[in-house]
Parts: structure tokens; C-alpha cells; sequence
């Protein structure tokens, strides 16, 4: 089956999320990758929004953090207040899955501004839950697209870091932090480390141990695309 | 008990130039309708509160009602940018927007400390980030026990809190389920408060995972059908989400808002 | 997801001589039998947290399980005193108690803080009373924003916390409604939990006014039907309040109490 | 109708609850003067619990705090913290009710220890929600049995305190702050002055205006009769 490179991106996403973990789910890729995890290897995965629903089920991919299927299909829902200040202050989530606009070679995340903060080229939408999901979860995966505007040499702000990411997955590969820099360890079938290092804006070590991701199964696939056919 | 009057009475009532003003709601409730209300009655120079500040700010922001916005995270959730927020910010039109920003933890805890009547909430928040640099209401403080640094947020206590919600009945009793937010912690925050409502019931049958906010702690509850849209109510209507698309196209330039303007204006 | 045993393995695994352990239930929902079987299990140098001693506490402090009280208000509701806890209070019969007295306030948000990861709550709370010359866990905090004073109290995190719920599928998620309590927040705050229920059912159908604590949250599970006896689970019991005036002629002396405890423990 | 010293208590601490006040309630003795209130002049009183209850409706006496028909008839029900954060702390309460164990000419309650505190005499059960109810409510009303051991002239231990209740109403009359120092302000019908001296623990001053209370109605005998035989 032939499959896209975001398809190869949620798929890689959703392998490493493993049953029972508990994720804190950004919206977006992190929330497509989430589901379709607990759509196929990982079926008692606990999926926690920021919008206060705890083990979350839905059938379909959320449209946005406060979609009803959220807490209609929760074990629990609870104020937004709770779910920082009970559930992901105190550590009890394993992994919070984050995605970013900007991110550098140190893990550190930006999604406030390009640019001067008082005067920025571009105005991001800000920090949203990612900064104390970031310090607070056992271990951060980020998951983004790669491109050189993405991954950067050095953020222009620095709006989440915490323990800085555990993981990286993007449509092209897999960074890890080797020696506080993000390196990468795995690429995706069909692609290049020449073509990863054009996207990525510095100079990007590269893992002796670099492997190859495994494509995508059909059954992998066939999920994916029916999730997102439902949604 | 609250007092039940229309929208218009509501916001002419509740909100003036220059207040702070919160109208919560996470992605679900948004107080749509009491935004456009409030930029009908050309509100100027408001403090603009939200955790998220989406459409209904957007809208308030190109409209020119707000001098400063202390937020979270200013996002069309599920489509992009914000683009009159983006404009305000990057361009200062139509007027400078001052903006004070928060994560959305903290942003939560100071909506619980003004809840609570304390000046301040701690937590631990904004490590390792440029937000205490930028923003100055980030502070520490230490533990009287343990000696343990801790993140500070002072309360936030708008002048008025506006929140959407399912239904009242005539004392006033408000009764709010699904995805909760921070509207509870909003409303009691406050010193003034506005909820707009689906509809107005004699009775408050049971819900299950539903709160109620007595009568008594609230000022005014307004009837505002489909006023979340293109937010939704859970159990009464449906999120919109061409709408959050077409928005995009409507708020990306200035002449196409201009003309959404003045049609609501009208 | 918790594990569902029986209320003495679980007991047996969870609770060891020297924890701290609050049993929690604020009038409703006391764990009653989880609190006999500590005593029939001859637990010793137990600190014991709880808001409201009430007979689960007079029995075990009767029994000599006990080193230590965290509390806030001691009495039979309704009919009087705790005279197992007074006779260890005063005469310190069978051993001496140790107490650390709070108000409600002040132990609502220590289980607050607890259940929040926090090392300190801060309320406004004591002012003006003898308790912080006697209790050493109320200090003072200054607010970085406005220099006020207000009052810190230390978290409690116990090693492990019980309560009695009205029931809990197959998974271990928890159901509890009717008055609340500070359960959530006690179960939140403990390393360890037990939850006893009145059934364990198939599937959790929603209750208006219920919350859940998801399985995942809570350590282990244990069935034990009228387990709140005398108090009373919303919906499945009727409060015996002939039982709490009963308790008072059992535990005035200490021979009737031990005949009451020998029946127990036999 | 002939009435005891207890009913006259009841009828008279019930009289003082206004239509549409907020009133946080301690159980026993201002349960009974409360619900009497909202049984008969105020039927919009809204009663505040500990347990959680916001605006109880009770048709008979709570046997507890924790009473399930405290939840069953309230407008809401939250948890204990939250009434306390959210509810009490804030000043949104007019009225604290409370009872007492001791009360001193000064107005500081004590409902913790007789005699020295490290070895008591009598280990009382301690402040449960009192600190707070008298420090954070618009003021507190006291009610309670009028004997020496009760008005004591100064208490082992100040349980409570706040801004001093501003109105102590016992089986015997009612006393207001004057200068600092409780004060017999009202006499009930068929009590006499030497009668509430000689059951206060200190030189109790007596008002220049002193009334005396209107005896118990019909209608309030028998609201209060019912009310407690339902209960």
C-alpha cells in the first residue's frame, strides 16, 4: 500500500504510545496519532485533554480540544482547572504528546512569536497548556512536520521545554536528544539523511545506529484512514 | 436571585468602557452571542480576559472594543491564526492591543485564586520558559515548610464574568454540563456576572455530570438561543466547524471584516 | 486500572504498621468495615489523618491502632463526645495519642495541596484563634504581588487513603455521589488507595451529581456491601442514627468497649 | 400556648434570619433556628452547609452534617474544599451560625479544650469549619445554652474568634457587643435579670434599653414542633 509522508508521520507517532500509558493529548497531530494508537496496538491507552476529559474514547478524531465526543466518551470529566492542577501537576501522566511551530536543536519549543516579542513578525497563538505539560508528564514526544522554518537552530522564544522532548517524530524521521541535542535516529522508508538535513536548520548529527522506520503496515494504514474518514 | 432581562439590557447594565471582562467558555459555551452584543453597544478600551481568546475575541479585538487582552493561547482552534488578534498585535489596527500573556495552568489558577479570595495562586508553572520575562505577572514564592520555590500568579477578578450555558430557571439557577472550563471559577471570580442561556425552564431537571451555579451567585441571566455559535452547547446544539473555516476568510483581511462589521453594527 | 481483591488482602497489602493513613468521607460514606479490618488486622502506631474522627476512629483508637491524629473536628455527630479518643486524649488509654489539629478549612486544603502535587496550601484561615501556638504545621505566607499576610498549611500526603463509594465496574473506575466530601482529593493525595464499595457492577450508568475516579487513579478495589454502616451510602443505605447514640453507651468505658472489640477481633 | 426555654431560644434565634440571606450553618442548635427561619418568615433563607450543601432545603432536621437530605434539596452540591475556597472564603456568606461550647464576655468561642491544652480536663471536638465561618462571613450569630459553665469570663482556648459575634441568642436572652464586651440587651418573657446574671460566668452588663422578647407565636410554636417531629 502506498501511503503518505504525514500518513508515515501519525503512524510512527502512534507506535510509540504503548497500552495503559497515560497521554496527555495536544490537538492536532499529537491527537491523531493518540487515537489511532487506541484504534489499533494500544486499545486501553488514557487519553487526557486539557478541556477536562479524562480517558477520553472518541470513535472519531476530535475537531478541536473541546469537541463533545471528548467528554461524552471520558471516564470522567473535570474543570480545566482540575485537570492541570490534580491530574498533570502531580505527575500522574506518563507522556504528554505536544506539537510545536518552532522547535530547536535543544528541544525547546516555541509557539508565541517569530521574531522581537514586543514586535514580532508573527504573532503564534501562545503557550496553551504546553508548558507545564512539558515539566510535568514523565516524558515529552513532540510531533511535527519537518521543514527548515520548523526545526531551527534556535527558537526565537522559548515557550515550553521542561525536560525537553524525549522523542521526536516528524514526517521525514525520528530525532532523540543525544548529549542535550536532537539527533537523528530514524528515518523514514524512501527518504534520505540529505533530505533531512536540508529541512532541519542547523547542522543535524545523525545516529550511528540510524535505523529505518518500518513502513507503515496495511492494517496501520487502513485504521488511520478510517479514522480519519470518520472525522 | 438573579435577575432575568434581555441581552441588550444585560450588557448596556453590566459592562462599561474600560472594564475588565471575562467571557469564558473552553471551545464549548463560548458567549458568542454577549460578544456580539458587546460590540453592537461599541464597548471601548475593555480589559478582554479568556483563556482562549478564538473567535469571539477576534471578533471584539478588529471591532476596536479592547485596550489589552491577558490570555492564553489566541488560536482558530482547528484552523490557524486568529488574524484580527494577529493584526492588533503585529500591526497595532485598529488600535494598539496591549497583551499580557499566561499559560493556560496559570491562567486557570488565577481565574481559582480570584475564585477563592486569595490575591494569589501557586503552582508550578512556566519552568524553563521566556514567559516570566515577558509577562510581569509571574512571580515566585517559597514554601514556609519545605523552603521549595514555587511559581505566583496574582487572581484575576474581572469586573464582569460572561458565560454561556444550557438553561436557568426563573430564580435564576444556571445549570452547565459537558466540557466544564473554568466558568464556575470565572463567574465567582467576578464582581458583576452575566450568563446568557439556550432557554429558560421552570424546572432544573437532573443532568448527569451537570453543575449548577445558584441564583444567588449571579447578577444577570439573559435567554441567547444557538448563543454559542459557532461554538456549540452540548445537548442543544452542534459545534459549527465550517464556520471556525470560514472565518478565516472572513478575518483575514480587513476590508471583508470591515464589511462583517458593519453588517452586525447595522 | 485498580485491582479488585478482598477487603482483608487489600488491607493486608496496603496497610503496614507506622503509615500514615487517612480514612476519608465527610459523615457519608465513612469507610466503616475497611476501619474494622485495620483493627481486626491489629495495626499499630498508625498516624491517622481525617477531617472528622467520628466512631471509625474512636474504634480504632480504642484498639490501640493509633500513634498519632491529624484532624479538624472530633465528635459523635449528633450526640457528643468520642470517648475512646477523649480517654486517649486525656488519660492516654490504651496509648498515648498524639494529636495535630487543624479547622475543616485548613485540612480541606492540606488534602487540596496534596492531591495538587504542592508542598503548601494558602488560605485565609485561624486568624484571630490559639491554634497556631499549638500546632506547629500553620505558618504564615506573604503574597509576591500585593504583600499581604495570609496562612499556609502543609500538604498531607498519606501513605495510603480509603474511602467507601457506591460502586465501581469491572476496571476499578469508581462511582461516588451524593454529599462529596473530600474524597477525590484525599484518594488524589495518598501514595496508596483503597476504595470499598457497596457493589461492583458491570457498567457505571451515569447518576446525576456523581463523580468517577478512574481506575487508574485508585490502587486497589474491594467490594464490602454496608460498608459504611452506621454512616450511610447515598442510594444504597439509610444513615443508623439509633447506632450512633448506641456507640455512646458502648464506648463510655473501656469495659464495654472491650467486650465490643473482643467480639470484633475474635 | 406555654413554650419551654429551649423553644424560645429556637423562635428567637430564628427570628433574626432575614428573607434572601445567605447563612452558613453549623449543625444543632442554629440548624434547628435556621430551618425554623426558613419554615415560616423566610422562605428564601439559603442555607450553607459544610458538607457541601449549597441552598438546603430540608423538610425536617438534619440528624448530621452530612445528612442526605442536605444534598437531596440543595441548589448544589460541591465538596468540602470547594465550599470552603469558593463559597465561604470569598465573603460571599452574610450570616455564620454557629453554636459553642464556651463563649467569653469578649465573644472568642471555645469548642476545643477545658483547661490546659497539652492535658485537658475535657477534650472538647475542636474548630471543625468554626474558624473560618466566624472570620469570613459578614458576621456571626451565636447560639447557645445560657449557664456559667457556657458564658464563661475568659475561655481556656480561643477556638474561634473572627470579628466577635455580633449577636448571642440564648435560652435566657440576647446579648450585642458593647464596647468590646457581650452585653444583655434583651431578656425572654418570665426571665429575670438576677436570672441571667447568676447563670453567666462574669459581671454581666446589663443595657440601658433593655427589651424583652416577644414571646412565641402560634404559628412559630407549632412550625417548630412540627418541624421536629418530622424529624
Amino acid at each position: 500500500m502506498s501511503y503518505t509522508k504525514d500518513e508515515m508521520m501519525s503512524v510512527a507517532a502512534a507506535r510509540v504510545l504503548t497500552d495503559d500509558t497515560r497521554c496527555f493529548v495536544g490537538i492536532g497531530l499529537p491527537s491523531t496519532a493518540a487515537n489511532l494508537a487506541r484504534n489499533t496496538h494500544a486499545p486501553d491507552l488514557v487519553l487526557i485533554y486539557e478541556s477536562g476529559a479524562l480517558g477520553a474514547k472518541p470513535d472519531r478524531l476530535p475537531a478541536s480540544i473541546g469537541d463533545g465526543i471528548l467528554g461524552e466518551t471520558a471516564d470522567a470529566v473535570v474543570g480545566v482547572g482540575e485537570v492541570f492542577n490534580y491530574w498533570l501537576q502531580p505527575g500522574r501522566i506518563d507522556v504528554g504528546f505536544l506539537g510545536a511551530a518552532q522547535l530547536d536543536r535543544h528541544g525547546r519549543i516555541n509557539t508565541t512569536v517569530v521574531g522581537d516579542y514586543a514586535h514580532p513578525k508573527v504573532r503564534l497563538p501562545g503557550a496553551g497548556g504546553a508548558p507545564e505539560i512539558a515539566s510535568s508528564c514523565k516524558q515529552t514526544f513532540v510531533v511535527l512536520r519537518h521543514t527548515p522554518r520548523a526545526l531551527v537552530d534556535r527558537v526565537d522564544f522559548v515557550t515550553s521545554h521542561g525536560k525537553g522532548p524525549a522523542l521526536v517524530i516528524t514526517d521525514l524521521g525520528e530525532l532523540r536528544p543525544v548529549d542535550g541535542e536532537l539527533t537523528l535516529t530514524a528515518i523514514h522508508p524512501g527518504v534520505t539523511v540529505e533530505e533531512v538535513r536540508a529541512a532541519t536548520g542547523w547542522e543535524l548529527r545523525v545516529a550511528e545506529d540510524l535505523v529505518e522506520t518500518e513502513a507503515p503496515t496495511e492494517a496501520e494504514l487502513t485504521a488511520l484512514r478510517e479514522l480519519k474518514a470518520r472525522s | 436571585m438573579a435577575r432575568i432581562v434581555s441581552l441588550a439590557d444585560a450588557v448596556a447594565e453590566l459592562i462599561h468602557d474600560g472594564d475588565s471582562v471575562a467571557l469564558e467558555g473552553f471551545t464549548h459555551l463560548i458567549p458568542m452571542a454577549a460578544g456580539q452584543e458587546i460590540i453592537r453597544q461599541r464597548r471601548r478600551d475593555l480589559t478582554l480576559i479568556r483563556m482562549t481568546p478564538d473567535i469571539v475575541y477576534d471578533r471584539m479585538i478588529g471591532a476596536g472594543c479592547a485596550g489589552k487582552l491577558i490570555f492564553s493561547w489566541g488560536g482558530n482552534p482547528g484552523v490557524g491564526s486568529l488574524h484580527r488578534f494577529r493584526d492588533a498585535v503585529e500591526n497595532g489596527w485598529p488600535v494598539p492591543l496591549e497583551v499580557e500573556e499566561h499559560s493556560h495552568a496559570g491562567m486557570a489558577n488565577r481565574y481559582i485564586a480570584g475564585a477563592s479570595g486569595l490575591p494569589f495562586a501557586v503552582l508550578r508553572g512556566y519552568t524553563g520558559t521566556d514567559l516570566p520575562g515577558v509577562t510581569s505577572t509571574i512571580a515566585t514564592v517559597t514554601c514556609p515548610f519545605t523552603g521549595e520555590e514555587l511559581t505566583a500568579v496574582p487572581a484575576v477578578n474581572p469586573d464582569v464574568t460572561v458565560i454561556h450555558a444550557q438553561r436557568a430557571d426563573r430564580k435564576g439557577n444556571v445549570q452547565l454540563w459537558g466540557l466544564l472550563g473554568v466558568q464556575k471559577e470565572a463567574v465567582l471570580a467576578a464582581k458583576r456576572s452575566l450568563v446568557t442561556v439556550e432557554e429558560i425552564v421552570d424546572e432544573l431537571t437532573p443532568v448527569p455530570g451537570a453543575i449548577t451555579l445558584p441564583g444567588w451567585a449571579v447578577t444577570l441571566v439573559a435567554e441567547a438561543p444557538n448563543g454559542a455559535h459557532p461554538s456549540y452547547a452540548q445537548g442543544y446544539t452542534e459545534r459549527d466547524n465550517d464556520y471556525y473555516a470560514q472565518w478565516d476568510g472572513i478575518s483575514r483581511d480587513r476590508e471583508a471584516f470591515g464589511d462583517w462589521l458593519a453588517e452586525v453594527t447595522a
